[in-house]
């Protein structure tokens, strides 16, 4: 065999190697959802998304834990967008001299390896006793949002980054001052990648458990909440819960309700991508 | 004015940023003022040099040793599976795969870091575990093997899809001059392009470390909760992320040294993630140099 | 009932928080849930973060009611004094402990309490490792060992019944807080043993078989019956409320508990504990009503053993 | 008196020493080119003018830049005023991703003006002065982005003179343009330098040699030769320059 | 016969129409320069001989492009082998991130040569060749990166020659470089014209009219006009390439 049908052979048998490796993902990926869906399908009816949470797995529903989720994630958002876009701005448009402003960067690296657990006692100690805010909604959005916080950072800058600089002296070159500039030019042309990060983000947050075992979510909360100081449950504690009890009924509803929150992160990731697609094809400088 | 109103901005900005250190002192703070408590009763020598970690029982030993084990044991079964697999699936995507496929692939795989972790858990307990058993009948219910397989393909695509972007980033000109030397698809991706990107690709393995690391639940159902100094994989083990859940979540009396310790724990966990997370920070910035 | 229109009318309003023990959570959730139906505006939230977590929120104020799964702690006392905060002790329902093998087990058909100290006790670690240690008719097969997380109060009875102290345990076995997760394990473990709720062992009969405990009177499997009339012992432990005093002032609050201690007994076998017998729920509400503060287990007195209701007793002579 | 002077420019990108003490002085309503090989200095220089460069992280700039006399490298000038002063036109047409209403009434935006008459009139007035009204009037509410390349450069070229500058940098703004949209520029260079003041850079010697009244040839940060156009391509004092021109690399 | 062959080559990236029915046959043992202003194609079809388009996932080809007579885009012909024929040399020179030994030994070793001797002779005999020898004999162990613009771009060459291909496609090799390292590049294509047959993309018509043979002039993907190198400067046939050469745009 000469030299180059041995690397034509090397270079197939990579492929099939690669395409078996990307198998693997796809096949766990695979199994897992079935392995859900072919235990939980069944339950998920209007009633199961309609109904307050109750110790008979037939009558237990999961309407408290979605809008708990719906008020916890929302209220992430609104604290982190504006957090997370002013800081990267700053880092990528104001603070690229400084000395600050490099020590920001490696604890935003830093941050964003933190295990969630961490945030989670973080939470508990700052949001939940020395701000006394106990185990509401709000102490909940708050360390989400310190977890969240460096995702959207770094999506930020990077969004920030592909703005052409062209753009940017185009508009200081007509006198914009630097605010101007960011504010009309960068912002709108870098939205959609922001978006996606911020997206991505969200559908972190949504599946995070541990921080809020430690923050103290509740388990049994019959009633949706109406501000931000109530109490509250989520889809993935409410799953958790679901799964350490002891009659089956209960490991259906919990595969039922596994159904339903990756069926929000799904959602929200389609989203994220079919931005991203979008941006990118329509915007080419 | 309108420099006031600039100035004003940018002090806003300024802030937003500075939220961030604030956290990290914040979570500085907390977790040494109780640590300070704990390490009044207990020696520091012996937390980390303690080959036993029973701080529950009636005979407490504070040795930090087998948590760690237990927690770089799970992760080195994890990257194990995550490092060439995602990397494999990386030189793919970015040296073979077709456009379309790819923007349709690397998404999909992103799933496998957006399921949330508790699925995981029992997925790797009820599925996994029998499945092994059936393999290897000295394997218990819990295992470290079984917990760390799953983390592995959870963190799939944290390798998997930084290390193609860090393929990507190579300047095309690099890929142009091995093809047009006549090299292999796999010749391009393995002697010019991963050595190219090889910092990119390490950052990427170091995240998907320090996620690995830091994972709560999947260890906390599936790995079993017993703190043991062991590097067997088929053994059950405890992780600290686990013993933090279990002590958060439990009987354990307020103010009592068995809370305290999973500030210690707690700090533990950070520092390990710390000195990765700044290891990956720095070959980060060599790596943008290089081809600034 | 026929009441319920009537107490509509004149329901309180406000708001009930209720946390800790995750093991007596599934009554008061059950209460929490049929107290709706009455009491539709007095929104009732259940916790889990464990025992000591809820008297952690409970000494700071944070919560009316607290769940537990053992009496409270001298230090939780003083923790709840220090912030001027009294409670009323109120035991709602028996949780008897199951010691359970594989069904592919054949050869364990009971176990004295002498044995399972044998098993479990701290000096076993590392020296018991084979079943034939623990009786010679046992075959030579490894011991493999399930039990509640250490952080749990399930661990801190189950240890202080059989191992005579409170933590005292062989720490080479596998623990998990979630009970399923030793459902799981045990069940596909011939020569596995664990000890969970006996809730848990009930909802999987067909992956589990019971082994009945010889506390000297014969072996006796735990049961409604045997747990409820005490003869399965040492391995029934009471569960708890602590009521914070000033809660208990609340007009919401008030029909709370007292629903609870009226409900508690049919609820608690619904959900696969043990109810209290009749006179001890009796001897509870009055408790209540009268507002009896502080703990029947002052001194550290231990619970093991000991008949609730000589205790509620005792309690109201004083 | 000059409308533009440098006095001993040096400029410095960290370590890089890119501008080496260049001095000259550039007369009003003249248009002036600036040639060198890649890489000479060429848009460093001229980005000194507005101070472009102030965004340039580790950039130094010594030496004194003189528009109409005044120093715009001391500390009280108003950077950004002055630079509503200068119009820059690109190498690569940059429109904002905007309509093309929009880039044009940019510039007026941001001074705060909103009176729609007004800006209704600056925008047609503009995009006539740079030859593009007629081809867009139809659709000034499009995106930018829509338009040609060479369409693109002239709406660049109008979106600065809304704001009516009396100096326009060009840097190689017709590089990347096609025989009739570069002719079009180069027309316009023509008529706008009855009323500004003009610096063009371009790697076109013959495009040089068509629009400017005097020519700079710089080379490795250094301003080689500085004269009128017409000698510069005839009859260079130094080699490097008549090199150049002829050719010999670049 | 010709060394290569185009024969009526359309080429479109996705709905993009680059290259319009393009015809033209290249002597072998001979120096042809592609001219044209920017984006009209030269490098696009440049690369065509090589088949390095294919690298381009939404870029489609028709027509035949022979080497030798043989026509590569033919299904039977292995790419990777074909490409070792044909070497390329880039705008930007584009060293490997390795020694200046392992850039040129490169090709060898992917051929599965590792006999360190022959290895050895032919880095000489390739760094001799491409001028660079004297320069680096004695860093043969540094790092490619840490040579200047001009010595890249020769070692890019070397390593090109290393494989021994018979045609040598060139893509603006000298636009980034210095007077005297482009001077070097023109003499090393003079050179090597005896053994290789040589095109080279270049906007410096002086360079195109010092170095080529024959020169083809591209337009919008049309290829405008081919003929010897003198007439195209002297005496073109159409009144584009008149005006593109000189200097009337681009
Ligand atoms: N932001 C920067 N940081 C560091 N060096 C820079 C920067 N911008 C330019 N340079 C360097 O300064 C020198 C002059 O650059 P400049 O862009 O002014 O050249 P030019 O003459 O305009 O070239 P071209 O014709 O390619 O546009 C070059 O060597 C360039 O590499
Ligand atoms: N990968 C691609 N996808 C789509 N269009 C492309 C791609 N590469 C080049 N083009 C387009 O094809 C046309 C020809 O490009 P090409 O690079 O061949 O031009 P060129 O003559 O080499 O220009 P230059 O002198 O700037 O290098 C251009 O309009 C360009 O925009
Ligand atoms: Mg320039
Ligand atoms: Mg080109
Ligand atoms: O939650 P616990 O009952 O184990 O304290």
């Amino acid at each position: 065999m000469n030299n180059a049908r041995k690397n034509e052979l090397k270079d197939n048998t990579f492929k099939v190697f690669a395409l078996v490796c990307t198998s693997v993902g796809l096949i766990v990926l695979g199994l897992l959802l079935y392995n859900i869906i072919s235990v939980g399908l069944t339950r998920i009816n209007w009633d199961f998304i309609t109904n307050l949470p109750s110790r008979r797995p037939g009558k237990a529903g999961i309407y408290t834990a979605l809008l708990g989720m719906i008020w916890v994630v929302t209220l992430t958002l609104l604290i982190s967008f504006p957090i997370g876009i002013g800081a990267g701005v700053y880092l990528e448009e104001y603070g690229k001299k400084n000395r600050f402003a490099k020590f920001i960067e490696i604890n935003i690296a830093n941050l964003a390896g933190v295990p969630s657990i961490i945030y989670g006692i973080l939470g508990l100690e700052l949001f939940g006793r020395l701000l006394a805010l106990g185990n509401s909604i709000l102490a909940a959005s708050l360390t989400l949002s310190l977890l969240v916080l460096p995702v959207i950072i770094v999506a930020t800058r990077e969004a920030v980054k592909a703005v052409p600089n062209s753009l940017r002296e185009a508009s200081t070159g007509l006198g914009a001052t630097r605010w101007q500039t960011i504010s009309r030019i960068v912002l709108p042309a870098s939205f959609g990648s922001i978006l996606t990060g911020m997206i991505l983000a969200v559908s972190r947050a949504v599946g995070e458990t541990a921080p809020l075992i430690v923050v103290g979510a509740l388990v049994y909360v019959p009633f949706a909440p109406k501000s931000p100081m109530d109490q509250f449950t989520v889809l993935p504690i409410q799953i958790f819960n679901w799964t350490s009890r002891p009659q089956q009924g209960f490991v259906v509803n919990a595969a039922a309700a596994i159904i339903i929150l990756l069926l929000f992160v799904f959602i929200l990731n389609g989203i994220a991508v079919f931005l991203r697609n979008r941006h990118n094809r329509r915007i080419k400088y | 004015m309108q420099k006031i109103k600039e100035k004003i901005i940018e002090g806003i900005l300024f802030f937003c940023s500075s939220i961030t250190v604030l956290t990290t002192l914040g979570i500085i703070i907390i977790l040494t003022i109780e640590t300070f408590q704990f390490f009044k009763d207990v020696s520091i020598v012996e937390f980390f040099t303690g080959t036993e970690w029973t701080p529950l029982f009636a005979n407490k030993k504070f040795g930090i040793l087998p948590l760690v084990s237990g927690t770089l044991l799970t992760t080195l079964i994890a990257i194990l599976v995550a490092l060439p697999l995602g990397l494999t699936i990386a030189i793919y995507l970015n040296e073979y795969a077709d456009k379309r496929f790819k923007a349709f692939i690397k998404p999909l795989l992103e799933i496998l870091a957006a399921i949330p972790t508790v699925v995981y858990g029992f997925f790797a307990l009820t599925f996994i575990t029998p499945i092994l058993q059936t393999f290897i009948p000295s394997l218990g219910g819990f295992n470290a093997l079984s917990a760390g397989l799953v983390m592995g393909v959870m963190i799939i695509p944290y390798v998997s899809s930084m290390s193609e972007d860090a393929l990507s980033a190579v300047p095309n000109s690099l890929r142009e001059a091995a093809y047009g030397m006549g090299s292999t698809r796999l010749q391009t991706a393995f002697k010019v392009m991963l050595p190219a990107a090889s910092s990119g690709v390490i950052v990427s393995v170091i995240l998907a470390i320090s996620r690995a690391i830091g994972e709560t639940m999947i260890v906390a159902v599936a790995a079993g909760q017993e703190p043991k100094l062991t590097f067997n994989p088929l053994n059950s083990v405890e992780t600290i992320t686990t013993y933090i859940v279990q002590v958060s979540m439990g009987d354990v009396p307020q103010n009592s040294i068995e809370f305290r310790s999973i500030f210690a724990a707690g700090i533990t966990l950070f520092g390990l993630t710390f000195i990765l997370n700044n290891i990956s920070f720095w070959m980060k910035r060599k790596f943008q140099q290089k081809y600034e | 009932g026929g009441g319920q229109k009537t107490n509509k009318t004149e329901s309180a309003t406000g708001a009930i928080k209720i946390d800790g023990s995750s093991t007596v959570y599934p009554v008061s959730e059950a209460v929490a849930e049929e107290f709706r139906a009455i009491q539709p505006n007095v929104n009732v939230t259940v916790g889990e973060s464990g025992t000591g977590g809820g008297f952690k929120k409970f000494s700071r104020n944070e919560i009316d009611i607290s769940d537990a799964s053992r009496p409270i702690t001298v230090e939780e006392i003083e923790a709840c004094t220090k912030a001027g905060i009294n409670f009323i002790e109120i035991p709602v329902a028996f949780d008897g402990l199951a010691v359970v093998v594989s069904k592919q087990n054949t050869f364990i058909d009971h176990l004295t309490v002498a044995e399972l100290k044998k098993l479990w006790e701290p000096a076993a670690q590392g020296t018991v490792k084979t079943w034939d240690q623990i009786r010679s008719s046992f075959p030579k097969e490894p011991i493999k060992l399930y039990g509640a997380g250490t952080a749990s109060g399930t661990y801190d009875y189950f240890t202080e019944a059989i191992c005579g102290k409170k933590g005292a345990s062989r720490g080479d076995y596998t623990a998990s807080e979630d009970d399923n997760v030793l459902v799981q394990g045990v069940s596909n473990d011939k020569n596995g043993l664990a000890y969970f709720g006996l809730a848990y062992y009930e909802q999987n009969i067909d992956k589990l078989k019971l082994i009945p405990v010889d506390n000297g009177n014969g072996p006796i499997a735990p049961s409604q019956e045997t747990v409820g009339n005490g003869t399965y012992q040492p391995l029934s432990r009471p569960e708890f409320i602590y009521v914070n005093a000033k809660s208990a002032e609340r007009k919401e609050v008030q029909d709370f508990v007292k629903f609870y201690i009226q409900n508690a007994g049919k609820l608690a076998k619904e959900i696969g504990y043990v109810p209290l017998g009749d006179a001890e729920y009796k001897l509870a509400e009055e408790r209540f009503t009268k507002k009896v503060t502080g703990t029947m287990f002052a001194n550290g007195k231990s619970i093991v053993g000991t008949k609730m209701s000589d205790l509620l007793k005792l309690e109201e002579g004083k | 008196m000059n409308k533009l002077e440098a006095k001993d420019v040096n400029l410095y990108y960290g370590e890089k020493h890119a501008l080496k003490g260049i001095s000259m002085g550039i007369k009003a309503n003249s248009v002036t080119a600036f040639i060198g090989p890649s890489g000479c200095g060429k848009s460093t220089f001229l980005r000194c003018f507005n101070r472009m460069n102030d965004l340039i992280d580790n950039c130094r700039v010594e030496g004194e830049i003189l528009i109409d006399g005044r120093d715009i490298y001391k500390n009280k000038i108003n950077v950004v005023d002055h630079r509503k002063k200068i119009g820059m036109v690109f190498q690569k047409p940059n429109p904002f991703p905007k309509s093309i209403y929009e880039n044009v009434a940019y510039g007026l935006r941001i001074n705060g003006i909103t009176h729609k008459k007004f800006i209704d009139e600056t925008v047609e007035r503009s995009l006539r002065q740079a030859a593009l009204w007629d081809e867009v009037k139809d659709d000034l509410k499009k995106s930018a982005l829509a338009l040609s390349g060479g369409q693109q450069q002239r709406l660049c070229i109008a979106r600065t003179l809304a704001v009516e500058p009396s100096v326009i940098l060009m840097d190689e703004p017709a590089s990347a343009l096609d025989p009739i949209s570069t002719a079009k520029i180069e027309e316009l260079i023509h008529e706008l330098k009855h009323k500004y003041t003009i610096v063009i850079v371009t790697h076109n010697m013959q495009q040089a040699a068509r629009i400017s009244d005097k020519t700079a040839f710089f080379y490795l940060g250094e301003l080689i030769e500085y004269d009128e156009t017409s000698t510069m391509f005839t009859n260079p004092a130094k080699e490097a320059t008549q090199n150049y021109v002829t050719g010999r690399f670049g």
